[in-house]
């Protein structure tokens, strides 16, 4: 029995997933230029690991492997994983949290359009919590003139944990530009003078800023391309604008500016590659606008006032668990049900 | 006023006390299948909460005192019993359908952890009135809140092509473990 | 220019018009037998009129409206009546339903008729003569047109839109129509214009039909109906987007368009009730497309009851045929078998073949993209429709408004995931209308109990009080016969003192009587159970009666019927 | 010592006021929930869960005194219902008491004897007839609930399915190739 409709568009999920992989490709490009290439053998780490376990738990639950492996969506899950964790991590760090995102947080709940929480964000907030001190090695951008750690470094660090002889991992690392803005407002420093600090740049971290622009490229495409739907971005970056805007018109010694909250840490990666994920978010008009807001609300609220240097992850998280709930209150009137029409 | 709100934000988000104190599972776990059935817990419990939070700092303050601390933990336990008793009835009464449903649950908030943890917690922060009756609402509230946070995401659930193995109360079990973590992220707000 | 609004969603899908459009339509030759469904409309089917063995003329009545919302049916030509049975008919189960089959005699003869002065009539025997000739909706849904126009008494109408917007891919035959017959239409459309009396009168058709729309434009030059352009959105032809882009008028979930003032008809409608009042002729033929995988797509003028086989011969299929659509691509049934014949909702047969319909590609579960609920033209949220039918949680799927859903298609149309939507809403749809059906079921069950329960108390108690009655009459009885004891003892000393007197024979007679009421009462033996039957089922036991009767006598003479009597 | 005592008895005196007041005030009177559970029975009154009657059947659940997963009539999907009306787990048929395909019993003409007993079984009284005269069974009001076949002394009754027409047709649930298992018996659902 095949019921109407017997015509369909051409586009299909694996082509969506790879769109979304091809927007990542200029802030990968920009991170790769200015931090090393140690990016690209985590982004390869978690591909690897997690086409192995998606694999592995579609033989556990004995679904067809081919199109579910060749989908997309657990490259997705990897690449954006790779990038929300320092680089020179440990390659266990980037295998368990991979895996973790992968078991747990998709396939438990049944794989593929079925998970409650995104699994990168499983993954990350797995690690952060579990393994804090592994997390902070971001390596210095090549632009601050620092000793700088060859590739063939790079590899030794993440495998086997050895630093070239003489050199000191606080040399080739430092704390993330919101981390050492969060210290360093700690320690009763004022945000004029932390910010003339030379890690940053004009937007926000040297370097780290130019790859915020490069996803913001991609997203820009993704946007453009109908791939993933505009609201959910402008929202967030209109409400992260506008709420620590405030913040900062209040108190600009205390507050950075708007535009540093935009290109620092993950927000541009969360506006338009994590929170824009379908499955985890809301899909009504209204619910999008709430979960997009609350969303940049919880972000600016951890980076401000929490103990996690970035709050994109959290908020990502937080977000899944409230869009049932925002669907369920959100539903629009129907046709013929909007009381005497317009 | 502050110091109130801080409270509130303390109790219902950054230390929420299923998430992140761990207590109240059994109707967490229990009565989270259905939206209707959560909200009604929900507003069970915080009466019950809020009430018991005040008439235990009552008893505390004026009754007890210093020289019958050791009777705390047992005059807490018949107050609640006495308040869940009493909600019970209206409940019955004015909601039939929520009564059957919460069932066993709705007699068993007297073993509701949380609902003896939160006056005891009282007595142990040495909260005034005011503080008291707010931390049993806040932590009513946090309750009330993930409990329906919770059931919004199971009755999605219900359609999820979940493992067989892993269906029901396993899955559960892993959505509030995920859950929790995800509360993690709100540590560090409020000192 | 008139300010158009519009609706939520809507798709572009390739439209494959141009293949048929160009030619000129013609006419179907007479084919070698004619199967009409008793159930070509929405609402009752009707009832059959003919038997097997009559000869019937061209547009004599075959089977009479019954019920409110019915429609007759008439022979398309003349012949003999073959049979009146089950035939495979166009449903998307292709079950069988009861067909009344013709075998043409060739001579296409009329029966009587006559053109209808319908301005002369009051509206409402217009509207029987509607019904009587059969007309019903032609745009798809077969609503009885009669039903349409019958108006409450405090309706008014504002405005009568005339359907010409014909969204779906591949069809044409509005199209051609309007281009072919524009000046007939207008005629029908002065007749609906006659029993709706609108304000204004809007023909809407789609802007990628140009010289459709000139020549309704010519047709209507010299009156005041306006024929609007609307732009070529699927499905800007569904009879409540169309009215929400000219009216800007939204017609309430589970209502009628007359509910907010607005009428609305197909074109194609307009022209059948043009041929029914200046001809006479009720409605025996339409128009239809064929294309896809053939050699000459065209549009051809049918008899309804031809099987559709012969239409497509006409065009000439081209090797590669994997299937037919019955319908458009978008809304249209799959089917396999030809034979089914050709009902008046009909409008389209499209031969499939690999290259222009590829086999659906195996569906991927849903990612929540939402593209579904972008394109809905209802404002509904397929993603949340069918998670809920998936999980056969029909309860949520309702409160999600799922029978707000027109199985447009167009979710379905554009979801990457490739699931088939409409097919999950049509599922759950005919899943809740059983349970519906079961619940009503149930709830006549629980009635009858209920009355059952009660009648055996009632039966109960009257025993009781029966018994109490026999009692008190035994005893009765006892002191009557003591006193009759009595009276015969003083009798006898009578007789004794008196020898002529005759004794009467009070003991005889009494039996006698009760063996007379005895008899009555066997007489009188009713079925039980009857009180509450309808009177179909009354007629269906009477026939079940006589049966039996039949049987009995078979029974009683043995021989004359060496066959055992046989029963399905 | 004693003032403890006086405190525990001085606040259960309270107490017990509270709730022997409140439970005057917030008596309920009978069990609105059977009417409930009734309207989810299917009414074949067919007895196959040993209460004489689908009203019984509903009180006992009421009562917590019988299982959901008794009446093979309602099907899964009944039990189904029971569950999210009593918010309890679904819990599947036992063995061999599945539900039947949908039938009506029908009686062969040339057989029956028109003894009556069949009527006397008849639950919704949809058997026509008369001592003597052959019975006749309403196909459109007879529940399929069997209880005719029994008493029958010449065993003329028999059970007919329901053939499929135009009008109970069903959309079938659409072939979700890939999301099924390959090979389903090695991952059973749980429910």
């Amino acid at each position: 029995m095949w019921s109407s409709p017997f015509i369909t568009t051409p586009s299909s999920v694996s082509q969506i997933m790879l769109r979304v992989l091809i927007a990542l490709i200029p802030g990968i490009a920009f991170y790769v230029w200015y931090f090393g290439p140690a990016i690209l053998v985590s982004i390869t780490l978690a591909s690897i690991t997690a086409l192995a376990t998606e694999a592995l738990m579609l033989k556990l639950r004995n679904r067809p492997l081919k199109p579910f492996l060749s989908d997309n969506s657990a490259l997705i899950t990897a690449w954006l994983l790779a990038l929300s964790i320092p680089a020179l991590a440990p390659w266990w760090l980037v295998v368990v949290g991979t895996a973790f995102g992968i078991v747990v947080a998709k396939h438990l709940y049944g794989g593929l359009g079925n998970n409650v929480f995104n699994p990168a964000m499983v993954g990350y907030a797995v690690l952060i919590i579990s393994f804090p001190l592994h997390m902070t090695h971001w390596i210095t951008p090549n632009l601050l003139g620092g000793t700088e750690l060859s590739f063939a470094g790079q590899l030794n660090y993440i495998f086997y944990g050895v630093l070239p002889g003489g050199m000191t991992l606080d040399a080739v690392t430092m704390a993330t530009p919101l981390d050492t803005l969060k210290t360093q407002l700690h320690l009763g420093l004022q945000v004029s003078d932390i910010r003339d600090m030379p890690i940053y740049g004009r937007l926000a971290g040297k370097g780290s800023e130019m790859v915020a622009i490069g996803f913001a490229i991609g997203g820009i495409y993704l946007v453009f391309a109908r791939v993933v739907n505009w609201l959910i971005p402008a929202v967030y970056l209109g409400t992260l604008f506008v709420v620590a805007g405030i913040f900062h018109l209040a108190d600009p010694v205390h507050y950075v500016t708007p535009l540093f909250h935009w290109f620092a840490g993950a927000a541009m990666l969360g506006a338009f590659f994590i929170f824009t994920d379908p499955v985890g978010g809301s899909t009504t008009f209204r619910g999008r606008i709430f979960y997009a807001a609350g969303a940049a609300l919880i972000t600016f609220l951890i980076r401000t006032f929490g103990s996690f240097p970035d709050g994109v992850a959290f908020a990502a998280l937080l977000m899944n668990i409230c869009v049932p709930l925002i669907d369920i209150w959100t539903q629009p009137k129907v046709f013929g049900k909007k009381g005497g029409g317009k | 006023m502050t110091e109130y709100l801080l409270i509130l934000v303390s109790t219902v988000l950054v230390n929420n006390i299923v998430l992140v104190k761990i207590l109240g599972i059994c109707p967490f776990m229990g009565v989270s299948k259905k939206l209707e059935t959560a909200i009604g817990m929900g507003a069970a419990t915080t009466f019950v909460l809020t009430l018991a939070s005040g008439a235990s700092y009552l008893i505390q303050h004026y009754l007890l005192g210093p020289d019958l601390a050791y009777l705390t933990t047992l005059s807490f336990i018949v107050v609640i019993a006495g308040i869940v008793q009493f909600t019970e009835m209206v409940i019955k009464k004015t909601s039939p359908e929520l009564y059957q449903i919460l069932g066993i649950y709705l007699p068993l908030i007297t073993t509701n952890c949380a609902v003896l943890g939160i006056p005891l917690l009282n007595v142990q922060a040495k909260h005034d009135f005011m503080q008291s009756l707010l931390f049993g609402f806040g932590g009513a509230m946090g309750f009330t809140l993930v409990m329906i946070l919770f059931a919004g995401i199971r009755e999605r659930m219900e359609g999820a092509d979940v493992p067989g193995i892993f269906k029901g109360s396993a899955i559960a079990m892993v959505t509030a473990g995920l859950m929790s973590l995800s509360f993690m992220g709100f540590s560090g707000l409020v000192k | 220019m008139r300010r158009l609004d519009h609706f939520h969603g809507g798709i572009h899908p390739d439209e494959h018009k141009l293949e048929s459009s160009e030619l000129p339509s013609r006419i179907a030759p007479l084919p070698p037998q004619l199967i009409l469904s008793l159930h070509q409309h929405i609402g009752a089917g009707a009832k059959v009129q003919v038997q097997a063995g009559d000869h019937v003329l061209k547009g004599q009545l075959l089977a009479s409206a019954q019920g409110m919302v019915s429609a007759a049916i008439h022979a398309p030509t003349s012949g003999t009546v073959t049979a009146v049975r089950p035939h495979a008919v166009p449903h998307p189960s292709q079950l069988p339903g009861l067909c009344v089959h013709i075998e043409p005699d060739g001579k296409d003869q009329w029966i009587e008729h006559a053109p209808l002065a319908y301005r002369a009539i009051p509206k409402s025997e217009l509207l029987a003569k509607l019904r009587e000739a059969g007309i019903v909706g032609l745009g798809g849904a077969t609503f009885p047109t009669h039903v349409k126009y019958s108006l409450a008494p405090d309706q008014r109408i504002q405005t009568l839109v005339i359907n010409g917007a014909e969204c779906e891919p591949w069809i044409t035959t509005d199209d051609r129509l309007m281009r072919e017959r524009a000046a007939e239409i207008v005629r029908g459309i002065e007749v609906l214009r006659h029993l709706a009396a609108p304000a204004e009168t809007l023909i809407g058709i789609e802007d990628n039909k140009p010289q459709a729309i000139a020549a309704m434009r010519a047709a209507c030059a010299d009156s005041d109906i306006e024929v609007v352009i609307i732009p070529t959105l699927y499905p800007s032809g569904g009879e409540k987007q169309l009215i929400k882009i000219l009216t800007g008028k939204e017609v309430p979930s589970g209502g009628r368009p007359t509910g907010i003032g607005v009428a609305c008809s197909n074109v194609a409608t307009a022209f059948a009730i043009h041929r029914f009042v200046d001809y006479g002729e009720p409605l025996i033929s339409r128009q239809m497309t064929v294309t896809g995988n053939v050699r000459t797509p065209q549009n051809i003028e049918v008899l309804i009851g031809t099987p559709l086989q012969e239409l497509v011969r006409l065009a000439e299929p081209l090797p590669g045929v994997t299937g037919y659509i019955l319908g458009g691509p978008m809304m249209g049934v799959d089917i396999e078998d030809l034979r089914l014949p050709v009902v008046k909702g009909s409008n389209c047969i499209i031969v499939k073949s690999a290259k222009l319909f590829p086999p659906a590609e195996p569906a991927m579960p849903c990612i929540r993209c939402t593209r579904c609920a972008a394109a809905c033209p209802a404002d509904l949220q397929p993603q949340e429709l069918h998670w809920f039918s998936k999980a056969r949680d029909f309860g949520k799927a309702q409160e999600y408004n799922l029978f707000d859903c027109i199985e447009c298609g167009a979710c379905a149309y554009v979801c990457p995931s490739h699931i088939p939507l409409v097919q999950y809403f049509r599922f759950a749809k005919s899943e809740i209308w059983q349970r519906e059906r079961e619940s009503q079921a149930a709830e006549v069950a629980r009635e009858r109990h209920e009355f059952r329960l009660a009648r055996i108390e009632r039966e109960k108690q009257e025993k009781a009080e029966r018994l109490a009655q026999k009692e008190r009459e035994a005893t009765a009885a006892r002191e009557a016969i003591t006193l009759a004891q009595a009276l015969a003892a003083k009798q006898a000393a009578k007789q004794a003192a008196d020898p002529d007197f005759e004794p009467d024979n009070t003991q005889q007679m009494r039996i006698n009587a009760a063996i007379e009421r005895a008899k009555a009462q066997v007489a009188a033996e009713n079925p039980k159970n009857t009180e509450v039957l309808t009177p179909q089922q009354q007629a269906e036991i009477a026939e079940i009666e006589a049966r039996r009767a039949k049987l009995r006598e078979a029974a009683a003479h043995p021989g004359a019927d060496d066959e055992p009597p046989k029963h399905s | 010592m004693i003032s403890a005592l006086w405190v525990m008895v001085g606040i259960s005196l309270l107490l017990g006021a509270v709730l022997g007041y409140s439970a005057i005030k917030f008596k309920v009177e009978g069990n609105p929930l059977v009417e409930k559970i009734d309207a989810v029975l299917p009414q074949t009154q067919c007895g196959q869960c040993g209460f004489p009657g689908c009203k019984p059947y509903a009180e006992a659940i009421a009562k917590g005194e019988a299982d959901i997963n008794l009446c093979p009539p309602g099907g899964e999907e009944g039990i189904r219902k029971l569950a999210e009306l009593l918010g309890v787990d679904y819990k599947p048929f036992g063995e061999g008491a599945g539900p039947r395909a949908k039938a009506v019993a029908f009686i062969d003409e040339n057989t029956c004897i028109g003894c009556t007993l069949c009527l006397q079984a008849c639950p919704v009284d949809a058997i026509v007839g008369a001592a003597k005269q052959m019975h006749t069974i309403i196909a459109s009001e007879c529940t399929g609930c069997e209880l005719c076949l029994a008493p029958c002394p010449v065993d003329c009754i028999s059970m007919m399915g329901l053939p499929e027409s135009i009008q109970t047709w069903k959309w079938p649930y659409p072939v979700y190739t890939l999301a099924q298992p390959k090979n389903p018996t090695r991952e059973m659902p749980t429910s």
